[in-house]
């Protein structure tokens, strides 16, 4: 017995696993406004859009598993869920440990900067300097360019974004990089501290594929066409208009200000 | 009938005889290591296991660079070495300041201040009862930008207070293990408070204190691994960047667990060697 | 009944006991005595082995008694020890100290050693404190229930080691009055103690012993009126001085 | 003179110049972060939307039902619980290895002891759980249990492990909390049982009963009285380092602390909540164990 | 020199002392002696304010002691006192136990001090041990350590409480002989004893204690002789009984 369940069954890739149980189960981290809590504590955003319609097109039911963001590869492995949806974006590097589908989203970079401290600012390159300090949410594409684009300033990475934002309020960071358009939730909520640099440009481009284990053909043939499916559909399109476009449509739903 | 008197050896002249070797005493001795030590290789046998079962796809080609590059013929230190410094550098001074506080609020809690007492219970209870992490939260991101302390200090004045309370009541145990009667012999010399602590109490109060103080300091050096929570780049950071990087999370854990536990064992086995060393020239 | 031959035991590097020789007959009372330090709890240790000697052989009832054997449990019923600081179970009442060992060892029910108990605490004059706990005793009425919890396991020998010392001068008495009854019943016996009425008045033979050794056995009048060695002479003048 | 009478009531106790300064002192140190707070740190105040995680309106129903936080703050109290439990029995099993006359048992449960001393819990957790999560549950058919079952999701079962869905999540932390504990109840235990004076050993080897008789009847009942009050402080603890479960998919106080951190971008009203949160918890059994304490101890005189 | 009134001590709702009215003029030898539990440890203790007591006066070389009083230091610098147990500093020499307080708090040279110390040692016969620790030393000669300690503050009273009750036999003359010649020179003295063969030597007048009452202060000669109380009596009989 011992010897079996150590070898996993040829053929039995995740797919199957997941019609046989009937259920679909996703790993996900809070990261606004792919994944959030509404006002009683359901579970809201884009990705749980994403994740809901590939369970009803499969015909299964959908569970998430919220991770820390840092246990969510080995969970995956240890098939602790079958897919990671969590606006997790391809890198070369990232790729040598797991698989991932084609994107399913394409995030722009904003920066979010303080205004004390980076309000002279006149170009990009005036971040790329010793004495600035950069926050970002840990492995997260914005962490990567921000590496590459301002290689002098520090980088402070943290597990959630909402933390690398306090950095920047508080003014210990000049200016935190996030995929849009949270950055310019930021700078609305805190006008007299934040504004978005760039003049609101996109720093840079991220693309956002579903993460699953390595060596199941099968099932990433389905996310990749799933993926493809509803990206000539428009679904995804819209989708994605709906929550990052801005916040009007579901800013009633996690608010209570 | 047996002799009335024995005919004596003086103690000192009877030695020791090798009674022999007891070679089943010796025989049952080696089989109950080695059956431990199997116990122990099945379960490593069985953890492997558990790794293969996942089909995790070893690196370990990949993790050279973690510790150092070489480029144009210049050592580089890598993430891994860079954050080991910064945790001993996060270690020794808050473990100092967690030290004074603990001498602080230990007498503090002993004096006949109202004041003092009340003041020193709370901060036990306060730290006592809420997670190191949620302290860590409040410190960093609460208390540091109202006082304006930068992200470092609030790593390690948070280390500091939490480990300061356990300290606080090692040296007080310390203290008030020292026996009644020493007090009263300095009292009735005519000693006053501060010469009584000074030269009585607090000397033979050190060596109660001392060794689980080490202790303290050994385990504060594990404990700074929660400050990455505040991207302080200490040994944790390093080895989350790195997983967040390449993904490669059982490595990155294996090799950072094998490094605290390297510099943790390599501090008590000395710090036990150093304090025979003290006992030996004591006598 | 118990045969010491040749027995030494160290601690470390230092001599504790050095080539005891000693044979107690069935039947028979040993009373041990000498300074402080002399091995004397030591000797009568290693005949249940709670301490292990490292030579020579220990008969108890014909069986050789070794270190790291098994089944030293079997012997030590054969046993019944009483030490100076009695050692009852603080957390059980009186009759639950006396019937444990029974029940445990010999499977008696509940019912049996009870009964058994309760013969052995009239025997000790306080079977009135059956439901007690210890702590709530005098040390004498303490040290009583020691004696009668030995009892209990039936055992062919007592050992006694200084089983007056740690009481006060009131209580001494009766703990040496049980004794006696104890000899006069028949009971084998070896007994370490500073009690020398006592040691007159029931010792087959006493043991002198000095520095790990066995210096002098003789028969009580003979070892009190006029003892052999110097050292025995020497620790009987300072006893009387006393 | 009346020997009777009763003692002169002890003089007041008067609060001194250094009391005073010390009182000051704190007073400044509050009213300069109040100061800073108002004056150099521009923050929104926005209590009301933590405090909707914690208990919200529900307007189905019409009345306050609890949220995220307390939904948190029940599971930490439950794993804190169970992992306690497992964790006393592992401590106990150990700790009589840990005195034990064979080497091989003492070995095990002293290599045990260090492992876990010498790692940081966070390598640990992560280790073991992957450990167990794929090579015992699977032999145990835990991941396969039929959730939806009478016996599993009923009222009962949620109260004592939460939501079915994420029991074999839940039984995962809860194990690795209690091999984690076991090694600090290990040491109480051992502590415990040596307490013990040697004379209670040697009475009862000498009355002929086997080690293990020793131990039941004799010692473990009187080393029980040493090893109950650090074994309450250790379920304090256990409430607290529970937070680090949050690593692998368990969603405890400090895990949905940080998504409503997150979520509502109001940092500090989370944090000083949910450190409240905590206080509260530990605190009060704090309080309570005190109790017990005092009145365990009164009773037995 | 010292002149207790009307003092009364509590330990919570305990009466440990009742109504104590003694004075010792200067040069006067006073032996306390009383059954054990009798409050004579915790009325000399009361002198110094080792202990506090909550009623009465207390006056000492004219000056009024108070429980929590300010500089009570000053006052136990005039006031040798030496303890059952010695209470030497462990982790010092014996000459640094001696020198601490004169350096400490006469502001004395380490030159004086040591000069002043080695004279008392002189004195206490124990000169050669000075640069031993301690534990080294024989309990007679921690004692009489502790004794030149106290001396070294030149003291204007002693204080002995049971000075000689943890001794080994031989070693308690060591200790007498030394307060015997402290007494000789007419140094002021309280001494708790019950070493009856000192008291008769040395004492101008024996005080009785009894459940925390004064009972009788009476001449050696007398009260040995002709104890009043039927309470002393049966004390002086178990005593000598013993
Ligand atoms: N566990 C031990 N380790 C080392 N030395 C020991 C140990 N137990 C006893 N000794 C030493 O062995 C010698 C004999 O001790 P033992 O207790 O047998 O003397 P004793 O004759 O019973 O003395 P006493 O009258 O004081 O009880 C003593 O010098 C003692 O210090
Ligand atoms: N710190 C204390 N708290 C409560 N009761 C105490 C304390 N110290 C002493 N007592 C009680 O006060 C009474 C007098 O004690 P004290 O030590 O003065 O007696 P003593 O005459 O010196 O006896 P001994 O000859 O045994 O030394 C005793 O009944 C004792 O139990
Ligand atoms: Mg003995
Ligand atoms: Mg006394």
């Amino acid at each position: 017995a011992v010897a079996t369940s150590a070898t996993p069954v040829a053929g039995q890739s995740a797919l199957e696993e997941v019609l046989q149980r009937g259920k679909l189960r996703v790993g996900m981290s809070t990261f606004v406004p792919w994944a959030m809590r509404d006002k009683e504590g359901n579970l809201i955003g884009f990705e749980i859009d994403v994740a809901k319609k590939v369970a009803a097109d499969m015909g299964v039911e959908v569970e998430f598993v919220p991770t820390a963001w840092s246990g969510i590869i080995p969970a995956l492995l240890a098939k602790k869920f079958d897919v990671i949806i969590g606006g997790m974006s391809i890198t070369p590097e990232r790729n040598l440990t797991v698989n991932f589908t084609i994107p399913y989203a394409h995030s722009g970079q904003q920066m979010a900067s303080n205004k004390e401290l980076a309000g002279g600012f006149t170009s990009l390159d005036d971040y790329n300097d010793a004495s600035v300090t950069i926050a970002c949410r840990r492995g997260a594409t914005p962490c990567n360019y921000a590496q590459k684009r301002f290689p002098k300033a520090t980088l402070r990475q943290f597990d959630d974004d909402a933390q690398a934002f306090q950095e920047v309020v508080n003014g210990n960071a000049h200016a935190m990089i996030s995929s849009a358009p949270k950055p310019r939730f930021w700078a609305d909520a805190n006008p007299d501290k934040v504004f978005v640099a760039n003049d609101g440009e996109y720093l840079t481009r991220g693309d956002e594929a579903f993460g699953i284990r390595k060596g199941d053909v099968d099932t990433l043939n389905f996310f990749s066409n799933w993926i493809l499916v509803n990206t000539s559909n428009g679904w995804l399109q819209e989708t994605n208009d709906y929550w990052f476009k801005d916040q009007s449509a579901w800013k009633d739903m996690v608010a209570a200000e | 009938m047996q002799s009335r008197t024995a005919a004596s050896t003086p103690r000192e002249l009877r030695v020791r005889e090798e009674v022999g070797l007891d070679v089943r005493a010796l025989t049952r001795t080696i089989w109950q290591v080695a059956q431990a030590v199997l116990i122990f290789l099945v379960l490593g046998v069985l953890i492997w296991r558990g790794a293969q079962a996942m089909e995790y796809r070893w690196q370990w080609y990949r993790v050279e660079p973690f510790f150092y590059r070489v480029i144009d013929g210049e050592i580089i230190w890598g993430p891994l070495v860079k954050g080991l410094i910064q945790t001993l550098k996060l270690a020794a001074v808050s473990g100092f300041i967690a030290v004074s506080i603990g001498f602080l609020t230990a007498f503090a809690r002993l004096s006949n201040s109202i004041a003092g007492r009340i003041i020193a219970k709370w901060y036990l209870e306060a730290i006592r009862n809420t997670p190191l992490l949620v302290q860590l939260f409040l410190f960093y991101f609460v208390l540091a930008p109202i006082f304006g302390i930068d992200r470092f200090w609030a790593g390690v004045l948070c280390l500091a207070f939490f480990e300061g309370s356990f300290a606080a009541e090692i040296i007080r145990g310390g203290i008030t293990g020292v026996d009644h009667g020493q007090y009263e012999g300095a009292d009735a010399i005519g000693l006053n408070v501060v010469d009584k602590y000074r030269f009585v109490v607090i000397p033979q109060s050190l060596p109660l204190i001392l060794p689980p103080l080490t202790g303290l300091l050994i385990s504060l050096i594990k404990h700074s691994a929660i400050v990455s929570v505040i991207a302080v780049s200490e040994l944790t950071t390093a080895g989350l960047n790195l997983i967040s990087d390449t993904f490669m999370a059982f490595e990155v854990w294996f090799l950072v667990a094998g490094i605290y536990l390297a510099v943790t064992v390599t501090l008590s086995i000395s710090v036990s060697l150093f304090e025979r060393s003290l006992n030996k020239t004591k006598r | 009944m118990v045969e010491i031959k040749h027995m030494c035991k160290w601690y470390g590097e230092f001599s504790a006991l050095h080539d005891i020789n000693l044979t107690v007959a069935e039947g028979e009372r040993v009373v041990v005595c000498g300074p402080s330090g002399s091995g004397k709890s030591t000797m009568i240790r290693c005949i249940n082995q709670l301490e292990a000697h490292q030579k020579g052989t220990i008969l108890v009832d014909g069986v050789e008694v070794k270190p790291g054997m098994k089944n030293i449990e079997l012997i030590r019923r054969e046993v019944g020890m009483v030490f100076q600081s009695f050692n009852l179970f603080p957390h059980m009442t009186i009759l639950d100290n006396l019937i444990l060992g029974p029940m445990r060892n010999r499977g008696a029910s509940k019912a049996e050693a009870t009964e058994l108990a309760m013969g052995y605490l009239e025997r000790v004059h306080i079977a009135g404190q059956a439901g007690k706990y210890p702590p709530q005793l005098s040390g004498g009425q303490q040290q009583r229930v020691a004696i009668a919890r030995a009892l209990c396991m039936k055992p062919k020998i007592m050992l006694f080691d200084e089983p007056t010392s740690a009481l006060d001068p009131e209580m001494i008495a009766g703990v040496l009055d049980v004794m006696i009854e104890l000899a006069e019943e028949g009971m084998t016996m070896i007994c370490v103690t500073h009690e020398m009425g006592f040691a007159r008045k029931v010792a087959d033979r006493v043991v002198f012993m000095d520095e790990g050794e066995i210096i002098e056995i003789a028969e009580p009048q003979e070892f009190f009126s006029n003892p052999q060695s110097d050292r025995a002479q020497l620790f009987l003048s300072q006893l009387l001085g006393h | 003179m009346d020997r009777t009478s009763s003692p002169p009531a002890p003089p007041k106790k008067r609060l001194s110049l250094v009391d005073f300064a010390l009182f000051a002192g704190v007073a400044a140190l509050l009213l300069y972060a109040g100061y800073r707070v108002n004056d150099v740190l521009v923050y929104n105040w926005s209590w009301s939307r933590v405090i909707n995680f914690i208990i919200r309106y529900d307007e189905t129903s019409g009345a306050y039902v609890a949220n995220l936080l307390l939904f948190g703050l029940a599971t930490t109290l439950r794993l804190a619980v169970w992992a306690t439990i497992l964790a006393s029995i592992i401590g106990v099993v150990m700790g009589y290895w840990r005195t034990s006359e064979n080497l091989t048992l003492r070995i095990l449960s002293r290599g045990y002891v260090e492992l876990i001393r010498n790692l940081p819990p966070l390598v640990f957790i992560f280790i073991f759980y992957f450990f167990i999560s794929s090579q015992i549950f699977p032999l145990l058919g835990i991941e396969d249990i039929d959730r939806s079952a009478v016996l599993v999701d009923n009222p009962m079962f949620r109260v004592l492990f939460g939501d079915p869905q994420l029991f074999p999540n839940f039984l995962a932390g809860v194990l690795c909390l209690a091999m984690f504990e076991g090694a600090y109840i290990t040491e109480i235990v051992r502590a415990g049982i040596q307490s013990v004076p040697h004379g209670q050993w040697e009475a009862a080897r000498a009355i002929g009963l086997s080690r293990t008789n020793v131990l039941r009847d004799v010692v473990l009942p009187q080393a029980l009285r040493k090893i109950l009050p650090p074994l309450a402080g250790q379920f304090i603890t256990l409430i607290k380092d529970s937070a680090i479960v949050s690593l692998i998919s368990i969603q405890e106080l400090t895990y949905l602390a940080t998504e409503v951190a997150s979520t509502t971008t109001k940092v500090f009203e989370t944090w000083i909540l949910v450190g409240a949160m905590y206080f509260i918890l530990c605190y009060s059994f704090a309080l309570l164990f005190g109790w017990l304490e005092r009145r365990a101890s009164r009773n037995r005189r």
